[in-house]
């Protein structure tokens, strides 16, 4: 059961985007998208904050908006990747978040890849999908 | 004449001191940023890793010769088994084989069946030029020199630009013979 | 107690890259080791040549009255040799052994040109231990 | 051919299972490539303190990828958030995958709060280095402070961090001590968290 509303950004140790991606079953829309990102970046601060309370990296779900709800995962190196969702799957998310980060790890260990840079691999892009559709 | 089998190379590599290829491989990544971040084109990258090579081969040889025991190779085609067998296995664990001789023996190909250098390694689309292995070449280049072969060296074949391997062109172009240090006309 | 007396690094072209004096009879200055080095290079050069076996690599022992003179020429043409007490032995392994801390300290080292002068003092360090114990071998047997 | 057969296809390093770590390569290997990093930087410099920085920086490259690497692998994704685990993570986990051997010793400072020492007797870089008189108190371990630096900055610990020399009683060579010493803020967040 895929969820209908899911937005899926990375965000670097300097809070700026470097990758970005709808991933719901439902009709993407332009504005839609915005007020996603939006809300995952106001809850940034709360991330700060919390990530300083546990060294687990999968943060669960730190905030909410209407009935959309913001899971975030903090890496070793404060790369947060962060899913703002409608569905309720603990396990889901935790794994997608896991075999993301663990793209993530392939894609900074590049030394061609400037770390905190964007991510433009199509190939990337192609995987985090496919997670998506897998886990969420 | 040592033989230069394939187990004499996993002979020499069990015996010399090793690190974790990882910090072998981030610290060549780490040079490859510096010289894009500096030079920019990625062709003046090309051109340094090669010189870089070929810096570091001219101090190898020396290395090579007093670790592996090995005396004078008797001709080019031994030479090459030689790099192939004992001196990537030497150095870098990993076995390379020679293929593709051409009819007068001065001219094969060395074909790496593993290369730790790339392990992270994708090219991304601004970097399609970048022979990103180059500091190879340089150094076979430069061990060669100094026991006396000219070489010119080129890839063909290269897995991070898409093909099903890597493999480096040595071609021989000329054999310097020994000096004697004192000639009639000086 | 066999002894060395000297020992002598010489580039590809004849140039006298290190000198260590472990004590010889006879004082040497640095006009002196310069002109043993080059006369060195000039007669193991001629050696090669005068030899009627083709494929000679030049003079490995020279054996004099007051002293040997053992010598290995690297294939990429740097000379190593020693001055030691007559009828000192192993001395090639000992050049091996020398060979091998030049290929570590030396070339290793990112701060030595190449064909120029060495001066690197882990090089130094390490070729007194290796001389010691080889010292030390030589009484214990 | 010979060894064809062992060759893998080209497949995109994201779909290439992730280093375990285990490979080796010759120490001499790494040397060679060492100094030649140091070689090719004196090219790039006019002074010391330049060389150092681009030796560091060249570190910082290596530490960043680092940590994030083995708090994944080594560690089962735990991050650290305390001074002293991320300390005794460089300290142990970093030393013992990069160098072989977890460090001789970790201390902090006697004079300042904010500093911490990790010592080593020979630094696996400097094994086979001389540094030359006219270059003073240089130490190419300016690279392993960049890694130390990479590492922490990553981990959310910024500071300053330096390679020195410190001769040791009775022994020939001086030991490398990497000198950390942290922003004010972490310590301030050390504080907060109690």
């Amino acid at each position: 059961m895929m969820a209908t509303t899911a937005c899926f950004i990375i965000v670097s140790r300097n809070d700026i985007p470097i990758y970005e991606a709808e991933v719901g079953s439902a009709a993407k829309r332009e504005d839609a998208a915005q007020l996603h990102q939006f809300i995952l970046h106001a809850a940034l601060d709360i991330v700060q904050d919390l990530a300083w309370t546990t060294s687990a990296m999968f943060l669960k779900a730190i905030d909410r908006f209407n009935d959309l709800v913001v899971s975030v995962y903090v890496t070793a190196g404060h790369t947060r990747l962060m899913l703002l969702h409608d569905s309720r799957n603990d396990d889901g998310i935790k794994s997608f978040f896991q075999e993301v980060h663990e793209l993530y790890i392939k894609t900074l260990l590049n030394p061609i890849y400037l770390p905190g840079s964007r991510i433009t691999s199509s190939h990337f892009d192609t995987k985090v999908r496919a997670l998506a559709r897998k886990y969420l | 004449m040592a033989p230069a089998g394939p187990r004499f190379g996993d002979a020499i590599f069990a015996n010399v001191e090793r690190v974790n290829a990882e910090l072998f491989t981030l610290t060549y990544g780490a040079i490859v940023r510096q010289l894009l971040t500096d030079l920019e084109e990625v062709e003046e990258v090309n051109k340094q890793l090669d010189q870089m090579g070929y810096n570091i081969g001219i101090r190898l040889i020396d290395e090579f010769l007093a670790k592996s025991n090995v005396s004078r190779c008797v001709d080019f085609k031994e030479t090459a088994e030689m790099i192939a067998k004992v001196g990537f296995k030497m150095f870098l664990g990993v076995s390379a084989s020679v293929t593709n001789w051409d009819a007068d023996g001065t001219c094969c190909g060395i074909v790496l069946e593993d290369n730790p250098l790339v392990d992270f390694v994708e090219l991304p689309d601004t970097c399609q030029g970048l022979y990103y292995c180059n500091i190879l070449s340089g150094v076979i280049r430069g061990a060669l020199e100094m026991v006396s072969m000219k070489t010119e060296i080129t890839w063909v074949r290269d897995m991070l630009r898409g093909d099903d391997a890597f493999e480096l062109q040595v071609k021989l172009l000329k054999q310097v013979p020994e000096e004697y240090p004192y000639k009639d006309d000086e | 107690m066999a002894a060395i007396y000297s020992l002598y690094i010489i580039n590809k072209s004849g140039g006298l890259i290190f000198y260590k004096d472990y004590g010889s009879s006879g004082r040497m200055d640095t006009n002196d080791s310069l002109r043993v080095a080059s006369l060195w290079h000039s007669m193991h050069a001629i050696s090669q040549q005068l030899s009627p076996t083709t494929g000679c690599q030049g003079i490995e022992l020279l054996e004099a009255d007051t002293f040997d003179l053992h010598c290995f020429q690297s294939l990429t043409g740097t000379k190593f040799f020693v001055v030691s007490e007559p009828g000192t032995q192993h001395m090639d392994n000992l050049l091996k052994v020398i060979y091998e801390l030049y290929t570590d300290y030396v070339l290793k080292n990112p701060f030595y040109e190449m064909e120029m002068p060495i001066r690197c003092d882990l090089f130094d360090i390490n070729l007194t231990q290796a001389i010691q114990k080889d010292r030390v071998a030589l009484l214990g047997r | 051919m010979i060894g064809v057969s062992k060759m893998k296809p080209y497949t995109n390093v994201l779909d290439r299972p992730l280093s375990k770590g285990k490979l080796e390569v010759s120490l001499s290997a790494f040397a060679f490539l060492f100094s030649e990093l140091v070689q090719y930087n004196q090219t790039q410099v006019d002074n010391i303190a330049e060389l150092e920085r681009r030796l560091e920086d060249a570190g910082y490259a290596v530490g960043a990828r680092v940590l994030e690497l083995l708090c994944h692998r080594d560690k089962g994704n735990r991050r650290e958030t305390r001074l002293l685990g991320i300390l005794s993570f460089v300290h142990s986990t970093v030393w013992k995958v990069l160098f072989g051997k977890v460090a001789d010793s970790l201390e902090k400072g006697t004079e300042h709060d904010d500093e911490y020492m990790i010592s080593e007797k020979e630094l696996l870089v400097n094994r086979f280095i001389s540094i030359p008189k006219d270059m003073g108190t240089f130490n190419c371990g300016a690279f392993v402070a960049g890694i130390v630096r990479g590492v922490l900055d990553s981990a959310g610990f910024p500071a300053i961090v330096t390679a020195h020399f410190v001769p040791m009683d009775g022994q020939q060579r001086p030991r490398t001590t990497i000198l950390i010493k942290f922003a004010e803020e972490v310590l301030q967040r050390e504080a907060r968290l109690g």
